[in-house]
């Protein structure tokens, strides 16, 4: 297979590791990494196809991503502090007083 | 034109007097009261003038009101009087004016919300029997519940929550099946004609295989038998007829009982005419089952409103059984019969209103009324007569019509060597006659005679009260005793059903040729 | 073109003016109390812009392939700035700060982008505009309570969302090398593998953002711990938003077989589980949870529709469903003024507030869709054209679902008619205080809204029609 | 409005106005208006009647049109035949009479005018059974006469007692009803018409299997055995003597009970071609006149001697009615109608003297007292024993001599009609003794009380028995009326719409000659029968009346049987009890809670259950919600993977 696919290949496997790792990790700064795994794999797969059909569609739309992302990560961050502000633990579990 | 915006007033006229009386500033002034009883009276002129201006010939697209509501989807908001719905609206014309001047006394009846529970009732009542366009008559089939549901929880006995809930989920459950079946009816009528469709005049032009029918069938027999209800379907009728207010109970068991039989005439027939008549025998013995059974149940009730609750299932199994019949007989004998029990059964549960208004709770208990209180008594017992069928009343013209006409096919079935199912079925529905005296006789000497009681003074029926029940036992009357005069204007209805069964296609030959012989026209 | 680049973004232009003056007003510390008006008054002048789009049949191709203005994109805008609108009523009585409002006109603002998005990269920009405002809304002035728990879960959540739509998109794009929408969706049915793959990444991810079983965890949490006016959002403007951009990508494009099969399935396990769960809960905003996921599985039903009755189904859909929930919102909070929102507190409300009672019980069983009220026209115009498309059986499955949920709409009605006896008068105690006439001008509008949908259901058929 | 409608609408008006304002009004008009409609209709009754019978031509009204479709047309006609004017002479004339003797007897009760009402409405429905022109008109009148008699049998109704007879009453016709309107269905089935005219026509061509004929036969009769008190539907008659004693003469004994011969009679057209069920009535009928007799042997209660008395003279009727002999039922119809209400009258007589007394053990004596009474009671009684030449005599012996040489007449039959005759004149003399012989039993606080009725009771009496001594000789039996050279005016009469009984007896072995002597000697035979009937009771009550007791003891199980009335009662008892059981016990107990818990409670509480499961799905662990979005996915992916 040629690299494109492999590259591809690659992107999924690492998205599924990243997916996987946010259902399992019980840490929350780690997965918010685990999150920003996932979405470079989305890059990565983005660029690969943009190079192939060589079009800058999918190169700009990494940007956005990109972008995007920065806000997420600073929405979460902050949110994050206050979870730990509340509980005093980065132990997801901890975080379980909604429920039913 | 004219006659058609009358159609359409029927329906308007409840609903905007209910919107006027809600606007009434003030909680306990009397004058929302009256302003509906005005209304209510007003309804029913129009109503009477409509029944006596109705000639039979409903197609003529006279008294028809049809207005485009949702194009894309063949929805209109057609109101038209026809043979099957003529009765019906005189009927329920003359129940709420009388239920509410039955309910003048009681703290109820100056309460806007009561009010307007009636008239909504009262609107969509109309609404459902009136409606022309398939959609429609669901949405007002279902609209019903809303306010009976109200006025179950909120003016009910002490069990009011129960039953306001089993009331409202039981009857639903039916719509289930019955909302896919009349989709399924707009698809087939998309499929055929191309455009979606709900107008009754289309659906019943469709030819539908099968299975559709059988579905549609099967959908609309289980809403009607939980509305009406039939035996097995009956779980929440004493719940609901015990716990709801005195207005509530006759209107459910007067007017909403209707609904179902009315929704057996209207959908299952016209739509499915060969599987009815192939299930017409297994609907026949459900209906025969439910006279026994309500008969039964109903001799040893203790509670009077149970007991008529009980008797009311027995009679509307007559309705079932005529309706299934398919003769001529038995169609308007079930035309008749609803009439009649709708004018009965109210008058049984008013009357035991009075006498709650009067007492209290302890009327479970009261005996020689005879004595109490005469007029009342006398009232009461001509009640009880017209539901034990004696003859110049309309209980004995339509339970004659229906056992007549029921008689007729499933002995003719039998002579033409089919199944002597429905034979016996009738044979055994003519001996709920004798155990409906049985139950009805044994009410009236427990509630009538016997020996008063010193102290117990009651007031007597007095005359705003009179005036009330005068309606109902001058229909009663008129029924039993020259019902030719008004046949007429349901005749056609009634022939038109017979097509539709006759025309069926798996219609075996036997039942085809005795149908014609017998009811069909040709009679000699 | 200059002009059309005006006018016909004129309501998202508007807006970004609205932020913008926010923010000035907010460094000047000004007033807070001029931030609602504000808003409320852009967001009426952008509904009267597209109102005259629509009615001028005003269609423009801003930027081919990224933004392009058609028949959609105006009615799908004017739902969301309308129910923003409504929405905007009924926030005033407790956002007293400029940044709330910021944060609503930004979110809006991310929902007309979407609409109006004709590419995927404005769809992804849009998405993103809508939900991160949403999610600041939860805690904004919350501190550290239980909101932040609710927000974290739903931004993780739609963050996956995010990365699996954007994995999805990715795999067409390996394909076809356009990140056009138009070539998605035949992309996505043409079949093969990866095709699939991609479809099914797509879908998912908006399943997870509509909270359809199983993709639903955030949900009941979200909502329980936001304000009521912020869940009321969530639940109304964003919901709506999301499922119209699935509108926007997929519009009538018929999916194949196994994607039909497997929508049908999880939508019917959707009805199912959220009307059955729903039963037993005793908060107002859980409940109003249990009831979008529900009604997430009957606006995806319409996916399974084959003849394209899908976009105006759906276009319907959603604006009744958006315009009844805030309706039911407000009527809550006009009933039950404290902060936790116990159903109990509904009890006997309609003796002590009649108006407000009537509206949430009218609300509610439109909701449970009751006929005749729209709630069931909207039901019926999607479960027709599934039927009509052969799905029978869970057309049958999806209203035994529903009937199960008439079971908790009920218990509310039940709640309110609970007899006088046990209630001290609640009613005579609330003061009908200014901020809350407010709430009354926007339940009034929904109200009429709702009046409007319910006397022309076909409007949207009509309006979609006309060129 | 012509003379029919009138006779019709008269006593309908009496009701009315007595019902509506009779409370209002003084005793003295109440009894002018109820006494004043029978006697008017009565008048108007008499002119129809001379009318036909000269003109012989029935007279029609068609009133209006009941029900209609096409195929189907019930008239509310009115049919004035030779039939209907006897029933109407009778309805009307003894009606009149018992009316008058009611206001003297009824005169200290407080609801007087109720009463009337109720008399008056029976009347009407009488009027309307027997004017009808069709089965519903007599149908009508059919069911309305049992509501009457309901009403009035429950008269007092502070008494639960009476109230509950009433309610038998009512219930038992009603099952015959149900017989009645059955065979109606099956008649139109065929005839395609409810017109007893048509009917008759058309059955009269034999064109329908005679099984069928039969089970219309069989249909027919079950209604008139509830009617009419015959076994196995006469349980209701005893307990109705509850009712007042005139209410006993005019509907038990005189008019009502005797429908069923009426109908019979009315479509003897049909049972002319239903030789299976003649037989089932006249063996019917013979089995009711003989058990009915017995058991009157054993009463002690006076009204319940007649009242079995009067079951046994029904019986007898429908014997004639099965041997054909039609114009034999009706002549002994219209001569019980008034020795058998003269019978009731002279026992309310009695009753009305001792202040309601009946135990026949409590009297005695009373002939001093009462003589007028004892007179009258004793011409009645010779002309139901059949002792010439009283009435009863002739109409009897006519039916005798049918048993034998009728249709299906056998010596079988002739012999249980002659046992029952027998043991009639037995009881009677029994009750005649007990209570106007002997010493007297009567308690001491009713002794000096005891005094004649009213003027308006005793000439009433006078006149019933003037009559029961005389209409014997409207109809003589054939020799007799060789001998005397006369013709019987009643037999001719009825002649054009019921022949005379065709003389095709048992083997058909009889010439005319033959027949006279035999019927002479039956006549004979007939006579001697009564009298040791009469003479034997004068043995057993008056010279040896330790022999009755001796022979009661010897009888031991089967005077209980007897006396128990053959334990018909505890039989229906048991039926009844055994519906309530299921009522209760079954369906109330069992299947409606067994419903109730199936289709209410048990789906809400699985719907709760599932409620707890899926929201317990919500655990609050975020994990745990990407772990349903994994789940959900790789289901999807896999789906898709599988089917791609």
């Amino acid at each position: 297979m040629d690299k494109y696919q492999f590259l591809i290949t690659l992107a999924g496997v690492i998205f599924s590791l990243g997916l996987l790792g946010v259902a399992v990790r019980r840490n929350l700064l780690v997965v918010m990494m685990c999150l920003e795994i996932m979405l470079n794999a989305v890059v990565l797969s983005f660029v690969t196809s943009a190079s192939r059909s060589n079009t800058v569609a999918g190169a700009s739309m990494t940007f956005f991503i990109y972008v995007a992302a920065s806000c997420e990560i600073a929405l979460a961050m902050a949110i994050v502090v206050l979870l730990v502000k509340r509980h005093a633990t980065l132990d997801l579990d901890a975080h379980q007083d909604l429920k039913g | 034109m004219f006659d058609g915006t009358m159609v359409l007033l029927l329906c308007a006229l409840p609903a905007a007097v209910a919107l006027l009386v809600s606007l009434i500033p003030g909680k306990e002034s009397g004058l929302p009261r009256l302003i509906s009883l005005v209304g209510m009276l007003a309804l029913l002129a129009i109503s009477a003038g409509l029944f006596f201006g109705f000639d039979g010939a409903g197609a003529s697209g006279r008294y028809d009101f049809n207005f485009a509501w949702i194009p894309s989807l063949g929805v209109n908001f057609h109101l038209a009087l026809d043979g099957l719905n003529v009765y019906l609206v005189l009927l329920t014309g003359i129940l709420f004016p009388v239920v509410l001047i039955c309910a003048w006394g009681s703290s109820q009846s100056r309460d806007k919300l009561y009010l307007n529970l009636l008239l909504i009732l009262q609107a969509s009542l109309l609404g459902t029997f009136l409606s022309q366009n398939l959609m429609l008559f669901f949405a007002f089939w279902e609209l019903v519940l809303i306010p009976m549901f109200v006025l179950i929880l909120v003016y009910g006995g002490e069990k009011r929550r129960e039953a306001a809930n089993t009331f409202f989920l039981y009857t639903l459950v039916g719509s289930v099946l019955l909302l896919a079946a009349v989709i399924l009816l707009g698809v087939e009528s998309l499929r055929q004609t191309g455009a979606w469709s709900f107008e009754f005049s289309t659906l019943y032009a469709l030819q539908l295989d099968y299975g559709v029918q059988l579905f549609v069938f099967l959908s609309v027999l289980l809403a009607c038998a939980i509305k009406c209800p039939l035996f097995p379907f009956h779980s929440w009728l004493p719940l609901a007829y015990g716990e709801a207010p005195a207005s509530g109970t006759a209107i459910m068991s007067g007017a909403l009982s209707k609904m179902g039989a009315f929704g057996l005439l209207k959908l299952a027939i016209p739509l499915a005419p060969a599987v009815s008549v192939v299930a017409a025998p297994y609907v026949i013995l459900l209906a025969v089952i439910s006279i026994l059974y309500g008969a039964v149940l109903a001799l040893r009730q203790e509670d009077f409103k149970k007991l008529i609750a009980y008797s009311s299932l027995s009679h509307m199994g007559y309705i079932v059984l005529g309706i299934f019949s398919f003769q001529q007989a038995s169609v308007h004998g079930a035309l008749f019969q609803m009439l009649s029990h709708g004018a009965a059964v109210v008058g049984l549960f008013l009357v035991l209103s009075l006498l709650e208004q009067r007492v209290g709770a302890s009327y479970k208990t009261i005996t020689a009324l005879s004595t109490l209180a005469p007029r009342l008594a006398v009232t009461l017992m001509l009640f009880i007569l017209t539901s034990v069928a004696l003859p110049l009343t309309s209980g004995f013209t339509s339970e004659f019509l229906i056992l007549f006409g029921g008689f007729q096919q499933g002995f003719g079935a039998w002579q033409a060597g089919l199944s002597p199912l429905t034979l016996v079925a009738v044979v055994l529905a003519c001996s709920g006659m004798v155990l409906g005296a049985g139950y009805m006789l044994r009410f009236a000497r427990v509630i009538l005679y016997g020996k008063a009681s010193e102290d117990a003074g009651m007031v007597d029926l007095n005359a705003r009260e009179a005036l009330a029940f005068l309606p109902l036992l001058l229909l009663i009357l008129w029924v039993g005793i020259y019902p030719a005069s008004i046949m007429g204007k349901v005749q056609g209805a009634v022939d038109q059903l017979q097509v539709q069964v006759a025309g069926s296609v798996v219609l075996p030959q036997a039942v085809i040729t005795n149908i014609s012989k017998n009811g069909g026209g040709n009679g000699h | 073109m200059a002009t059309d680049f005006l006018y016909g973004l004129l309501p998202e232009h508007l807006l970004l003016a609205l932020i913008l003056v926010l923010m000035v007003l907010e460094i000047m510390k000004a007033d807070q109390g001029i931030a609602g008006p504000l808003f409320l008054i852009t967001l009426s002048i952008g509904c009267c812009v597209l109102v005259a789009q629509l009615t001028s049949g005003y269609t423009v191709t801003l930027a081919p392939g990224e933004v392009v203005i058609d028949r959609f994109a105006i009615l799908a805008r004017l739902i969301i700035i309308g129910s923003g609108t409504v929405l905007g009523f009924f926030s005033i009585t407790g956002a007293r700060s400029f940044k709330t409002w910021m944060l609503l006109s930004c979110s809006i603002l991310g929902g007309l982008v979407i609409m109006d998005s004709a590419g995927f990269i404005s769809l992804f920009i849009g998405i993103e505009m809508l939900s991160l405002p949403g999610f600041a809304l939860m805690i904004h002035g919350r501190g550290a309570s239980v909101a932040c728990e609710g927000a974290f879960k739903y931004l993780l959540m739609s963050s996956v969302a995010t990365a699996l739509m954007l994995f999805g998109i990715s795999l067409v794009y390996a394909q076809t090398g356009t990140l056009l929408i138009s070539d998605f969706a035949v992309a996505a049915s043409s079949g093969g593998a990866q095709n699939w793959a991609a479809g099914a990444l797509v879908l998912s991810g908006f399943f997870i953002k509509v909270a359809l079983f199983p993709f639903h965890g955030w949900a009941p949490d979200a909502y329980d711990s936001a304000k009521l006016p912020v869940t009321a959002f969530l639940a109304s403007v964003v919901k709506a938003a999301v499922v119209l951009a699935l509108v926007r990508i997929v519009a009538n494009a018929p999916l194949n077989a196994e994607a039909t099969l497997a929508v049908s399935a999880l939508s019917v396990a959707s009805i199912f589980y959220g009307n059955v769960a729903g039963i037993r809960q005793t908060g107002f905003k859980r409940l109003l949870a249990y009831s979008s996921i529900a009604h997430a599985g009957y606006m995806m039903f319409a996916l399974t529709d084959s003849t394209g009755g899908r976009v105006e189904g759906l276009l319907y859909y959603v604006a009744v469903y958006a315009v009844t929930t805030i309706i039911a919102c407000a009527c809550f909070s006009l009933l039950c003024s404290d902060e936790s929102d116990p159903l109990a507190s509904l009890e006997g409300a309609y003796y002590t507030r009649p108006v407000p009672a009537l509206i949430l019980a009218v609300a509610v069983l439109s909701l449970a869709g009751i006929p005749p009220l729209p709630g069931f026209l909207a039901k019926l115009v999607i479960f027709k054209s599934v039927i009509a498309s052969g799905h029978l059986l869970p057309a049958v499955l999806a209203f035994t679902g529903s009937y199960l949920g008439v079971i908790y709409y009920l218990a509310i009605v039940f709640r309110l008619f609970k007899p006088a006896s046990v209630t001290e008068p609640a009613g005579a105690v609330l003061p009908r205080n200014w901020s809350q006439s407010w709430t009354w001008g926007g339940v009034f509008i929904g109200s009429l809204a709702l009046a409007v949908f319910m006397l022309f259901p076909d409007l949207f058929h009509r309006l979609l029609a006309i060129v | 409005m012509n003379k029919l409608t009138l006779i019709l609408m008269l006593p309908f008006l009496g009701f009315l106005i007595n019902g509506l304002i009779g409370s209002r009004l003084p005793k003295a008009a109440v009894s002018v208006i109820a006494c004043g409609m029978p006697a008017l209709c009565f008048a108007l009754t008499w002119s129809l009647f001379s009318g036909i019978y000269v003109s012989q031509v029935p007279v029609v009204e068609e009133l209006f049109t009941w029900v209609a479709y096409p195929g189907f047309k019930v008239e509310a006609a009115l049919y004035f035949d030779q039939i209907s004017a006897m029933m109407c002479l009778v309805v009307t004339g003894v009606g009149t009479l018992i009316h008058i003797y009611s206001v003297g007897y009824m005169s200290h009760d407080k609801s007087f005018a109720r009463y009337f009402a109720y008399l008056n409405l029976f009347l009407f429905f009488m009027l309307l059974l027997v004017l009808g022109k069709n089965l519903v008109m007599l149908f009508a009148g059919w069911e309305g006469v049992g509501i009457a008699s309901y009403l009035l049998i429950g008269f007092w109704f502070q008494d639960s007692e009476k109230t509950s007879a009433g309610l038998k009453a009512f219930i038992v016709n009603r099952v015959g009803d149900t017989g009645f309107i059955l065979a109606a269905f099956v008649i139109f089935f065929f005839a395609k018409t409810l017109d007893f005219q048509e009917i008759n026509t058309f059955f009269a061509n034999g064109q329908t299997s005679v099984a069928m004929m039969n089970l219309i036969g069989i249909l027919l009769l079950i209604g008139a055995c509830g009617k009419s008190a015959q076994i196995p539907l006469h349980v209701w008659l005893p307990d109705a003597m509850a009712g007042p004693t005139p209410v006993s003469a005019l509907i038990h004994a005189a008019t009502m009970v005797t429908a069923g011969v009426y109908l019979l009679s009315r479509l003897n057209g049909v049972f002319l071609h239903a030789p299976g069920a003649m037989t089932v009535v006249a063996y019917g009928g013979a089995l009711t006149a003989l058990l009915g007799a017995t058991m009157g042997l054993t009463q002690y209660n006076l009204k319940k001697v007649l009242a079995y008395s009067t079951m046994s003279q029904i019986g007898l009727m429908f014997l004639a009615c099965g041997v054909g002999a039609f114009n034999a039922a009706l002549f002994h119809l219209f001569t019980h109608a008034f020795f058998k209400a003269c019978l009731f009258l002279g026992a309310g007589a009695i009753i009305h003297a001792l202040h309601g007394e009946e135990d026949m053990r409590n009297m005695g004596a009373l002939g001093k007292k009462l003589p007028i009474t004892l007179v009258t009671f004793l011409i009645a009684s010779l002309a139901l024993s059949g002792v010439p030449p009283f009435a009863g005599f002739f109409s009897k012996d006519e039916i005798l001599w049918s048993a034998y040489s009728g249709v299906n007449g056998s010596l079988g039959l002739w012999l249980v009609a002659s046992i029952s005759s027998f043991l009639t004149a037995f009881y009677m003399f029994r009750a005649i003794i007990m209570t106007f012989f002997g010493e007297s039993r009567v308690p001491a606080r009713l002794e000096k009380g005891i005094h004649e009725g009213p003027a308006s009771m005793s000439g009433v009496l006078i006149l019933l028995a003037f009559c029961s001594a005389t209409v014997g000789f409207l109809g003589l039996p054939g020799p007799l009326r060789e001998m005397a050279g006369v013709t019987a005016p009643f037999y001719d009469f009825l002649a054009p719409v019921i022949g005379h009984v065709q003389v095709v007896g048992a083997g058909g072995h009889q010439v005319e000659g033959a027949g006279h002597q035999l019927e002479t000697l039956f006549m004979g035979i007939s006579i001697v029968v009564a009298f040791a009937g009469i003479a034997l009771a004068w043995l057993f009550f008056s010279l040896r009346k330790q022999w009755a007791d001796q022979v009661k003891g010897r009888a031991g199980y089967a005077y209980d049987l007897v006396s128990q009335g053959y334990f018909f009662d505890a039989l229906y008892y048991l039926v009844v009890r055994f519906v309530d059981w299921v009522s209760e016990s079954v369906l109330a107990r069992r299947v409606e809670v067994g419903l109730d818990a199936g289709v209410l409670t048990a789906p809400n509480n699985s719907v709760n259950y599932a409620s707890r499961l899926f929201s317990s799905l919500q655990g609050g662990s975020l994990q745990g919600y990407v772990l349903y979005v994994f789940i959900g996915l790789a289901l999807v992916l896999l789906w898709g993977v599988l089917h791609v």
